[in-house]
């Protein structure tokens, strides 16, 4: 090929590449705090449907992505209020509300999607949402400008957010006792810190963020809701924290390879005289999610009280 | 004498099926080293606990320095200067000593910014204290006397006037426990008050001012230590005379059992936890290995269980080449392992007391016909071990996790003694369990003896392993460091050797 | 109280017997209602009644909708009593949901994707009385018949104006299945019959609702240099509009099965109606009349007018361009044009 | 306490919930979906057939979970033992019915165990997370098999994503005509019945009971624990492959793209209500197939859209994971 072809092809890859990996940051960030403290949410999927249909329905009525966003993220804390209560103050186990909450985001959103917009199918498909903004002068630069510089706030905000979510997890108190609580809950108790309160600020941190990586799907990346329309996202985003060590950069940067991984997969398709099945390339994240276990060969430093609850005695 | 810095009135606490404290009362002065002594079950951690916030009480009140205080966490303990360090201790493994040493100091919003900062203040404290610690290692990475010291220092970073110290000598070598003890003293002399929890009567006669003995959840009383003397703190700790000499030590010895030669075995990080040690068990002989724990002890019995792979050397027993085999085939030869830890190894808690009869033999005849269980037959062995070894139970379809710790142990050593071991292995075997259940277990131990069974006995009980022991093996650093035979006027000896003197350079010394 | 939960399957068996109560509660409770409930349906048997097996959400855009837009349309026009379910996409449900249909004495059931034709098959013999219609297919046997849309000749219309306006094309599927690839080859022929190397690319999302794949996917093929993106995704689909949306004037689409305007006000070349529910209603009409019959399977295309249209904006195409589609479709009528050759 | 009928309770009231908000009247909503789960001999034989898979995979789960490992991939389990019936019906036609139903069958179970087992592998020999390598895996079974339909396998004459009919001879007998309800329904049963004794009756479901409480305790009792691990997801692998095979060779008669529509992830429900004993898994079974069933028929006659049922049976699980069900399956480590 054209060395000038494969540059322009690999711009336009890496300009999806972060489009794409932007649902997998935002929620697999909150799972990572999530499961730091100690509490698997294997229902993610769920959570994000319920934030893109909140988002969706909210933004539809007033116009306004922005208060989208922000009820999405309502949305989201009120699953993870459920979620911390069953699994946390009633000790339920944490696999079985996950499968639950997968099943209720399922239904729920579809039903009430039928229910509230089957007469205004036309229009409910026309409303705002965040647009890209174009970074002047920075979006003509060769190669990387549209990849960097001409994208939609939400795009733009994984960084700040990852940042300032790594920074909540290791140079805050509360970051410390959330480390603290996944790994040895009972310490965080004798130290006079509520293991319950941090695990519950944890899962809605979690939610929260999951609902935001749904809400992108509906406000930001494209402007509709559809029954479904993660299609299996969340649980790309419960590898991502696993192949990311549990760290919020590790969750950043894995899911931009497997944005990478999504985009090239789709770009490939359509340059012609590639003739590999579309389901091999659609296979690849999953296909390399097994390899990283091989190739680790180490047991995963999951956090050690991740999926247990705790009793205080 | 000096004013009261801590008063509990009739203090009650329940938890469900056990009342672990009958209205205790009860008087720390400031500045005093206080002991709480009591047997294990006694009440004495979980009424600290109350006053540490961890717990709160039924009824009853705490006074602190004459005020009437409520202490719902730990949180607000630490605000009034109560510190406490715990039997097992309270540290994250993952995080640093400084990390561990501010976790729940500050309020979550808190950036902590200069790590750096507190590192300094740590390490100046423990200049200060003689407590030496690097503050950026982490925490993992520490012996358990260094993570002890972390305990220590965390309280007095917060800047206690009241440490509770839960049984802190049952990790420490008898060296390294009268530094502690010292410490504590001096300490006490600067206006430190000091609980001191223990059952180790020694100890109460070294370092306390007062002693207050607990019993079944009841104060029995209250002493100063000048007064007292073990034999009658013994006595109000166990309700009657105890002859804590046990049974005869005499054992016909036969042929070698089991015969170590250079072994060596890793831990579950990886790192050489056993040196290359090198001894022999006979039948109808106790060897007792003495040792702080931690040093290699429990890896030793694992790999002699067949529970561990061995790194290098070669185990025999009974003639048979023994190393990295099965459990199961193991205990077809006449091996029989009383785990250190029933809970997570000895017994499956949910499963019944019949079920857990038949851990080794779940699968042979007569228990199992076809692959099937046989109900009956199973439920009529365990009614016989129950009542051999008297255990106490509403029956045996009861779930083994609702027995005492002394029951579940009578079970276990009943399951693992009904096959008449040719070798038997126990490791802690009173640990946590009451004194009544001690005895027991100590008398069958010493009847496999003279039935002429060979005995390898892990303990870090001094006291069981000269009762029980023929001979000693003094384990440090993975190592033998010397052998004695099990007499307890070589005490000093013995203490010096678990700190690491080896036989040679002691000898030297003196 | 914390020991009483340790597991023990003894304990299991009470919950064993809850869960018998909650059957026979159940029973009890619903046995009112339910012979009720069933009694209200019997004497209604003059009534004309259509059903629909749909595979996916009725308003689930695209395909799936146009069929339940066919059942509205026959109750609006034909007075008849409608209804539908929406079968989960296991092939293993489908004879079941024919069976009720045909045994409450439906006269029409329409089952929507080929993929209904083998169930449709084992239950046709059972109930004669009842015609069994399969979207997308080709069989005719009995009272089974196959109704297709001949989306090939459409999409050959888009190829030409494709070809003949702009760059290269892009066009994007749901899952590779005969209904899409066969679209996909009629915008082929199109094309190479205005330009055979105007370039063309394909690409498959692997789903019918992932419209920011479809998203990624049309603005990478911007990239790569195409002017026109066409979808044939269903829901996913609108993803491509937004896409087109955002990159502003010049960059051109269709809207598929239905009006897409709004979508993508400035780049909608036109759209591809596909009022499948007039070709429905035409059949339904001779059903209820009691007078349809057919030596063959049934195939909408363009020579049905009132059923399948391409419908250019006002001033985007030119006379030109305009001409070309009119003679296409002449062609195609007269069989001179065959939409589906295969390509070499 | 009645926590699994209180749980079916709440479900079903905050199903009427949702119906009243949507303009539906619970109760003849509820009225026709009991009539079409149960209201007549068609419809008892429709919710048996949904049942059929859910019981089989429940089953296995049950087995998975008790010996503490979390099998999320009994839906790529099925998908694998589909492909092989399918494959195994196709390609050997010539046999008689009571040698090539039993080979379809087994083929199918056999590849579900591989798959089943592979995430048992990585778990032994890696460590690997069987959490996220299950679902990984049914992502991949998933995925094949649509390369599968719409490539090597896909049928000769048409040229739709489905592969040829299996033989005549691999279709299992039907037993209740002129229902669809056919043997696979009875081997459901068997294998319920089967699964219970193993894991409460035998010595080998003693070790894998101990395997899943603690570790310790079973390597103690000289268990193999890893391969424990391994025999569990196997197994759990096969029954949901054994199911995959039974819904192709009772049902469907040929592979299609999506040949489940989800009892993978209903069965982890099914086994979890039923407290991981094959004998409730049945009832649980029957429950959730009913469900299923109900609600397409409540669609048909009602117009309730059927997505319903994934919101009653998603609460049925969070009302019994909030009443406690579920915390009687503890380990050692839980216990302080």
């Amino acid at each position: 090929m054209d060395p000038l072809v494969i540059v322009s092809f690999l711009a336009a890859v890496l300009a999806a590449t972060w489009r794409l990996a932007t649902p997998f940051i935002y929620t697999s960030l909150g799972e990572v705090f999530s499961e730091r403290a100690g509490v698997l949410n294997i229902g993610l999927e769920g959570v994000m449907l319920i934030g893109a249909f909140t988002a969706f329905s909210i933004t539809f009525f007033t116009g306004s992505p922005v208060w989208g966003l922000a009820a999405a993220m309502a949305g989201g804390l009120t699953c993870g209020l459920l979620f911390a209560f069953l699994t946390v103050s009633l000790k339920a186990n944490q696999i079985v509300v996950g499968a639950a909450f997968n099943l209720v985001g399922l239904g729920l959103t579809s039903f009430l999607y039928r229910s509230i917009f089957s007469g205004r199918m036309e229009t409910a498909r026309e409303y705002a949402s965040f647009s890209p903004l174009e970074i002047p002068l920075l979006s003509r630069l060769p190669f990387f400008g549209e990849a960097l510089f001409q994208q939609n706030l939400m795009v733009y905000a994984t960084p700040f957010v990852v940042l300032a979510g790594a920074f909540v997890l290791y140079r805050t108190a509360f970051g410390l006792s959330v480390r603290s609580t996944g790994e040895h809950p009972r310490t965080v108790d004798a130290a006079g810190l509520p293991v319950g309160l941090i695990r519950y600020a944890s899962v809605l941190i979690g939610c929260a963020l999951a609902a935001v990586g749904g809400a992108y799907l509906t406000v930001a990346h494209t402007n509709q809701f559809n029954e479904g329309i993660t299609s299996g996202r969340g649980f790309i985003a419960l590898a991502v924290v696993v192949i990311g060590r549990w760290s919020p950069w590790g969750a950043f940067f894995i899911s931009l390879l497997f944005g990478f991984f999504y985009a090239l997969q789709l770009r490939l398709q359509a340059v012609s005289g590639i003739t590999i099945p579309y389901q091999f390339l659609q296979a690849l994240p999953y296909l390399l999610t097994l390899v990283v276990f091989v190739t680790l060969r180490k047991r995963a430093d999951a956090p050690s009280a991740l999926g247990v609850p705790y009793k205080s005695s | 004498m000096s004013e009261t810095i801590l008063k509990l009135d009739k203090i009650v606490k329940t938890f469900p099926g056990t009342v672990a404290n009958r209205g205790i009362s009860l008087e720390i002065r400031k500045g005093e080293i206080h002991c709480l002594l009591g047997e294990n079950g006694a009440g004495k951690t979980v009424l600290m606990s109350i006053v540490y916030g961890l717990h709160q009480a039924d009824s009853g009140h705490i006074f602190y320095q004459g005020e009437p205080i409520d202490l719902r966490s730990p949180k607000d303990a630490i605000k009034r200067g109560i510190g406490m360090v715990h039997q097992h201790f309270m540290l994250v493994p993952n995080l640093t000593v400084a990390e561990n040493i501010i976790l729940g100091q500050y309020p979550p919003w808190k950036v902590l910014r200069r790590m750096d900062q507190v590192e300094r203040r740590i390490e100046k404290l423990s200049q200060k204290f003689g407590l030496k610690i690097d503050p950026k290692a982490p925490v993992h990475r520490l012996s358990v006397g260094e993570q002890q010291r972390v305990e220590i220092l965390k309280a007095l970073y917060h800047g206690v006037d009241l440490l509770i110290l839960d049984e802190p000598t049952a990790v420490l070598t008898p060296q390294e426990s009268s530094g502690l003890l010292r410490f504590l003293k001096e300490m006490a002399g600067h206006g430190l008050t000091v609980i001191f929890i223990t059952h180790k009567l020694d100890e109460v006669m070294q370092v306390s001012d007062r002693v207050t003995v607990l019993r079944d959840g009841r104060k029995v009383e209250t002493v100063d230590t000048s007064e007292a003397n073990p034999r009658i703190l013994a006595k109000l700790m166990v309700g009657r005379e105890v002859f804590l000499e046990q049974p005869s030590k005499k054992g016909t010895q036969g042929e070698e059992v089991l015969s170590v030669r250079d072994l060596s075995v890793d831990d579950e990080r990886r790192l050489p936890a056993v040196k290359g040690v090198t001894f022999s068990v006979r039948s109808g002989e106790i060897v007792g290995i003495a040792g702080v724990s931690g040093n290699g002890q429990s890896e030793l019995a694992l790999a002699l269980a067949g529970l561990s792979p061995t790194a290098e050397g070669e185990i025999e027993f009974c003639g048979e080449v023994a190393h990295n085999i099965s459990p199961r085939k193991l205990s077809r030869l006449g091996f029989a392992h009383v785990p250190e830890d029933r809970h997570k190894m000895g017994i499956v808690l949910p499963f019944t007391v019949a079920e857990n009869c038949i851990l080794h033999d779940f699968d042979n005849h007569p228990y199992a016909r076809n692959g099937f269980l046989q109900s009956k037959t199973i439920t009529a062995h365990a009614n016989d071990l129950a009542q051999r070894y008297d255990v106490r139970l509403s029956g045996v379809e009861q779930r083994i996790g609702e027995l005492s710790g002394g029951n579940q142990q009578k079970i276990v050593m009943a399951r693992e003694l009904h096959r008449r071991p040719r070798l038997l292995l126990v490791n802690e075997p009173t640990r946590g369990i009451d004194i009544g259940a001690t005895e027991f277990v100590r008398r069958q131990i010493a009847a496999q003896r003279d039935a002429g069974a060979a005995v390898l006995l892990i303990s870090s009980d001094l006291e069981e392993l000269f009762a029980l022991s023929d001979r000693l093996l003094i384990f440090f650093e993975g190592r033998i460091v010397g052998e004695t035979p099990a007499r307890k006027e070589l005490i000093e000896e013995i203490g010096l050797m678990m700190a690491g003197k080896s036989m040679e350079s002691f000898s030297a010394e003196k | 109280m914390h020991k009483r939960r340790l597991h023990n399957f003894f304990t299991v068996k009470n919950n064993l017997w809850h869960l018998v109560l909650i059957s026979l509660g159940l029973f009890l409770s619903a046995l009112a209602g339910g012979c009720s409930g069933g009694a209200e349906k019997r004497d209604d048997s003059d009534v004309f009644k259509v059903g629909l097996l749909s595979p996916g959400p009725v308003n689930g855009q695209g395909w799936t909708q146009i069929a339940y837009e066919a059942l509205l349309k026959i109750e609006k026009e034909l007075g008849a009593q409608i209804s539908y379910v929406e079968v989960e996409q296991s092939p293993a449900l489908f004879e079941r949901a024919f069976r009720d249909y045909a045994s409450q004495g439906y006269q029409m059931v329409l089952g929507h994707g080929f993929e209904f034709q083998d169930a449709a098959l084992a239950v046709a013999k059972d109930y004669p009385d009842t015609w069994f219609f399969i979207s997308s297919s080709k069989i005719h046997e009995g009272n089974v018949v196959g109704v297709d849309s001949d989306s090939s000749q459409p999409f050959y219309l888009m190829g030409i104006a494709a070809a003949k306006m702009g760059r290269g094309a892009g066009l994007i599927g749901g899952v590779e299945i005969p209904p899409i690839t066969n679209a996909f080859i009629g915008f082929t022929n199109g094309v190479r019959s205005v330009n055979p190397d105007f370039p063309i690319s394909t690409t498959y999302l692997g789903s019918w609702t992932d419209a920011a794949a479809a998203k990624e996917a049309a603005l990478s093929m911007i990239a790569e240099g195409a002017d026109f993106i066409i979808p044939d995704a269903d829901a996913a689909g609108s993803g491509v509009y937004q896409a087109l949306n955002e990159t502003g004037p010049g960059y051109w689409s269709f809207g598929i099965y239905n009006d897409y305007t709004s979508q993508a006000p400035n780049n909608m070349m036109g759209n591809y109606f596909n009022d499948y529910g007039q070709g429905l209603v035409n059949i339904a009409r001779q059903v209820r009349a009691g007078n349809f019959e057919t030596q063959s399977n049934l195939v909408f295309g363009v020579k049905d007018r009132d059923v399948i249209w391409v419908e250019f904006e006002e001033g985007r195409a030119s006379a030109e361009v305009l001409e070309s589609v009119e003679k296409a479709i002449e062609g195609i009528i007269a069989g001179s044009i065959n939409t589906l050759a295969p390509i070499r | 306490m009645a926590p699994p009928s209180a749980a079916v309770a709440v479900a079903l009231l905050v199903g009427g919930i949702l119906l009243l908000f949507a303009g539906y009247s619970p109760l003849k909503a509820y009225a026709v979906m009991w009539t079409g789960a149960f209201g007549s001999l068609n419809n008892l034989a429709e919710t048996l057939l949904k049942s059929t898979p859910l019981i089989l995979i429940g089953s296995g789960l049950a087995v998975a979970f008790r010996s503490g490992i979390w099998n999320i991939g009994a839906e790529g389990q099925l998908y694998a033992g589909a492909v092989a019936a399918t494959l195994a019906g196709i390609v050997f036609t010539g046999l008689p019915a009571f040698l090539l139903v039993p080979l379809v069958l087994m083929a199918g179970m056999l590849s579900g165990a591989i798959w089943g087992g592979l995430a048992g592998f990585l778990k032994v020999r890696f460590g690997a997370s069987e959490i996220v390598t299950t679902i990984m895996l049914n992502f991949l079974a998933i995925i094949a098999t649509s390369y599968l339909v719409t490539g090597p396998m896909i049928e000769a004459v048409g040229k739709f994503p489905q592969t040829a009919q299996i033989a005549d001879a691999a279709r299992l007998p039907r037993i209740l005509l002129p229902t669809r309800l056919h043997v696979g329904f009875l081997l459901s049963l068997g294998v319920a019945v089967a699964t219970y004794l193993l894991l409460f009756k035998s010595s080998r479901g003693y070790a894998l009971r101990t395997v899943g409480i603690s570790p310790d305790a079973a390597r103690y009792a000289g268990i193999n624990v890893g391969a424990g691990l391994l025999a569990a997801m196997a197994i759990s692998g096969g029954v949901a492959g054994l199911a995959g095979a039974v819904e192709v060779t009772g049902l469907t008669f040929r592979l299609y793209q999506e040949i489940s529509p989800g009892y993978g992830f209903d069965g982890i429900a099914v086994a979890l209500l039923a407290n991981n004993n094959p004998i409730g898994v049945i009832f649980t079974g029957i429950l959730f197939g009913a469900l299923r069933s109900g609600s397409e028929v409540m669609q048909m006659n009602a117009q309730v859209p059927s997505v319903l049922v994934s919101v009653i049976q998603g609460v049925v699980l969070l009302s019994a994971a909030a009443l406690g069900v579920f915390r009687i399956t503890q380990t050692n480590n839980q216990e302080e």
